[in-house]
């Protein structure tokens, strides 16, 4: 069966490695925070300039001058920095940060992504996305194998506005695991109860298979 | 011996020589550090035609939302907008430009700008429509684009607090985007919560020299939170 | 969940991995702000054909001057050099390259450095010799040259307390080149007087995040002074 | 009489406006620092990361960690602010600091600066001048007006490597205050006692005298 969001997040997590420095998108991405192992810490990084984001904050914490990049009020751990925008993204775009895990509309079998900008529609911005994309060491893409229609979002190549190229190596969707190397999918885990042929079905980009496909552990 | 004391008493005085068709450049992350009382002087003051430099253009009705409705903002460079339903109407209108640019390459644009670097080279927007008629050039093997520094005419800017001599501290992450926003006016305005004197800032936790900044105000804060979100057990 | 542990208790440990042949980039001015216990671990290990990146290069006897003595350092890059003698002899025998670089030019190619941009234009030089053979570009009808970031396969910096977490605080001018060169380190290694528990640094007040850093050691320090300047009545 | 160093330092004082932030050189320029005029307050600016630089310490104050660029012992005045060497050069990059006051072995009519390298003279660098000569708004260059062999240092064109290009404006020398404008030397003041003929002398570059020039106040 396909998996829940949290079930999506707690495959992510399962990434993580202790001492990682991880920065998570709004939506799924941010749930995985909520599903790091036992005996692994991780740190989180807030791109509005906070290292040691902690847990949403109680009635008596809430404070308009601590908030993250989704703009939620929230806390810091002990042992945060705080720092300015231009700090922030000195540590993206540098490769500090050690995981970034983030949505998208659509990946390819180039590592491109979209996830900004659907044309026709309003487009808000590209936030912090396109840094994330082009400084994090590791990405994770995390989405629906496909859209509500059915239509596959792992593609031969994009369709729309690009977010990022040849950045993509990770996508964790509601079906599978893969790695993105060499121009195609190469399937790594599926979801409990999830076949070998679905995932081809839904995969419209070129999906490499080989071996036996384990399910994945969550 | 005054030409150290920045402060001013009147949000006049804060905002005097800003004129329609100048640049502002404004700190803040959605509607936190940001500079509440400069931003309705400029709505007091009327002038249209802004050029407005901020990663967010705040909500309707709060933060530079408000210079919507007068139509004060011919431009916007953010790299995320549309929270609020009167900056889409003007955008589909056509009364409103965009310049969307990636929220780290906007912070070193402007740290760039008061740094005396003209242009630099980012990774980010490679092969997207942000990177579009830019000049590509390659290190080490990938491809990078030159990005241009951004200055401009005011920069407005909220901090904790402030010394006479416009040493600023930010408070939490209403730091963001005000410090480099700071060098990056050729006046730069800063509205605090408290004025302290000098000496009473240590030194080397100085976030904003005053060698940045020209006037001080201290001003009240509403402090609107654009999403306030609760652990668990208090929701 | 050691993970963000960064206290080692041997100078070995601190600078596991330094092999020939590597560039390291040293925070300090002058001897100020020196790392000086793992400046003495470098020439322990005897490692040979460095590269060192640092604003200067010590004294005869004291700071970077000691790997001069068993020609440890292939070349120097650094924006004022020859305050000892050994460094000129080695200079004019050839055993020694020099690329003098501004030193405004040198902070900001190690802060590009860590920051993940490649390059970026700077008036500094142009016309000069370190202009020579760079990119050439105008910007508002002014001529700036494209200079070229730097990284290090280590950086090995002094910081005045850390936490275990690597967050750092500089006393006084002793911050200097330290929080750039901190970015700018495959592997950063950091000699504090004082290693603190995380949480007694105030968040907003860390001038390194721990973030850039793999390895904190606790050291001892010498601080010898270069130049110690007396107020008239003191002379 | 020819100015002593000391009475230089006082004429490039008199340039200092209440409210500047300055950056004072090795040499003559630190010495205009003791003859800023009453009611005048500037700011010093030491580019190894101080704003707000102070008198010399008292033995109990010394403090290997209070240095200024020249790597003397130093103190901070009150407001003082401390920072690293990235911002200080950002701060003299960018033009926030108003004057910049530094010696030099020749200027030319166009502007030109040579003051780090002697050619078959061991070259130690160039520290932070190169930097402060493209940043700073105002330069003042003070020097003696002729080496010690009688050559003039102000010339038709450089003949040393230069430290930049097309930035000086103004010049204090032991003899004379000039301007440089529109390819030539600008002769606005002379030192009491030195006559307009000992300046064209010494002064190899196209020297332009207009009207009557007076003498220096100190």
């Amino acid at each position: 069966m396909a998996l829940s969001r949290d079930q999506i997040a707690m495959r992510v997590a399962r990434e993580f490695q202790d001492g990682n420095y991880v920065n998570l998108g709004i939506g799924i991405p941010t749930l995985a925070a909520n599903y790091v192992p036992e005996g692994i810490e991780v740190m989180l990084q807030s791109e509005n300039g906070l290292l040691g984001m902690g847990r949403y904050p109680s009635e008596a914490e809430v404070d308009a001058d601590m908030i993250n990049a989704g703009k939620e009020t929230v806390t810091a751990i002990t042992g945060a920095s705080i720092f300015n925008s231009a700090e922030s993204f000195a540590m993206i775009r540098g490769g500090h940060v050690d995981f970034t895990v983030l949505g998208a509309f659509e990946v390819d079998v180039n590592g491109n992504i979209a996830s900004w900008m659907i044309p026709g529609k309003l487009v808000k911005g590209m936030g912090g996305a396109m840094d994330l994309v082009a400084g994090a060491k590791n990405i994770i893409v995390t989405m629906t194998h496909a859209d509500k229609h059915g239509n596959s979002k792992l593609l031969p190549a994009c369709t729309l506005p690009l977010t990022g190229v040849n950045c993509i190596t990770q996508i964790i969707t509601d079906l599978a695991v893969l790695e993105v190397a060499d121009g195609a999918f190469h399937l790594k885990e599926r979801a409990p109860g999830v076949s070998v042929e679905e995932i081809k079905e839904k995969t419209a980009g070129k999906l490499v298979v080989e071996g036996d496909i384990p399910e994945m552990k969550l | 011996m005054s030409g150290f004391d920045k402060v001013v008493t009147s949000y006049e005085q804060a905002m005097q020589g800003l004129e329609d068709d100048m640049t502002v450049i404004a700190g803040g992350f959605g509607l936190c550090g940001i500079p509440e009382g400069l931003i309705a002087q400029i709505k007091k003051q009327g002038v249209k035609g802004l050029t407005i430099v901020s990663n967010n253009c705040g909500v309707d009705g709060f933060g530079l939302g408000i210079l919507l409705e007068d139509k004060q903002i011919k431009k916007m460079v953010s790299s995320y907008v549309g929270e609020n339903a009167l900056f889409e109407k003007q955008l589909l209108n056509g009364e409103l430009e965009v310049e969307l640019t990636p929220q780290g390459t906007l912070a070193e644009k402007m740290r760039a700008g008061g740094a005396g670097i003209p242009a630099f080279y980012t990774a980010t927007g490679y092969g997207t429509p942000v990177g579009e008629g830019k000049e590509v050039k390659e290190f080490n093997g990938r491809p990078y684009i030159l990005e241009e520094s951004i200055t401009g005419d005011f920069a407005i800017i909220k901090a904790w607090k402030a010394d006479r001599y416009g040493n600023c501290v930010y408070r939490h992450t209403a730091q963001n985007f005000n410090p480099m926003a700071a060098t990056a006016g050729k006046i730069t305005v800063v509205e605090v919560e408290e004025i302290v004197e000098p000496g009473e800032l240590a030194p080397t936790q100085i976030h904003t020299p005053g060698i940045y900044v020209d006037r001080v105000i201290k001003g009240t804060f509403e402090k609107r939170i654009e999403r306030k979100v609760l652990a668990k057990e208090d929701r």
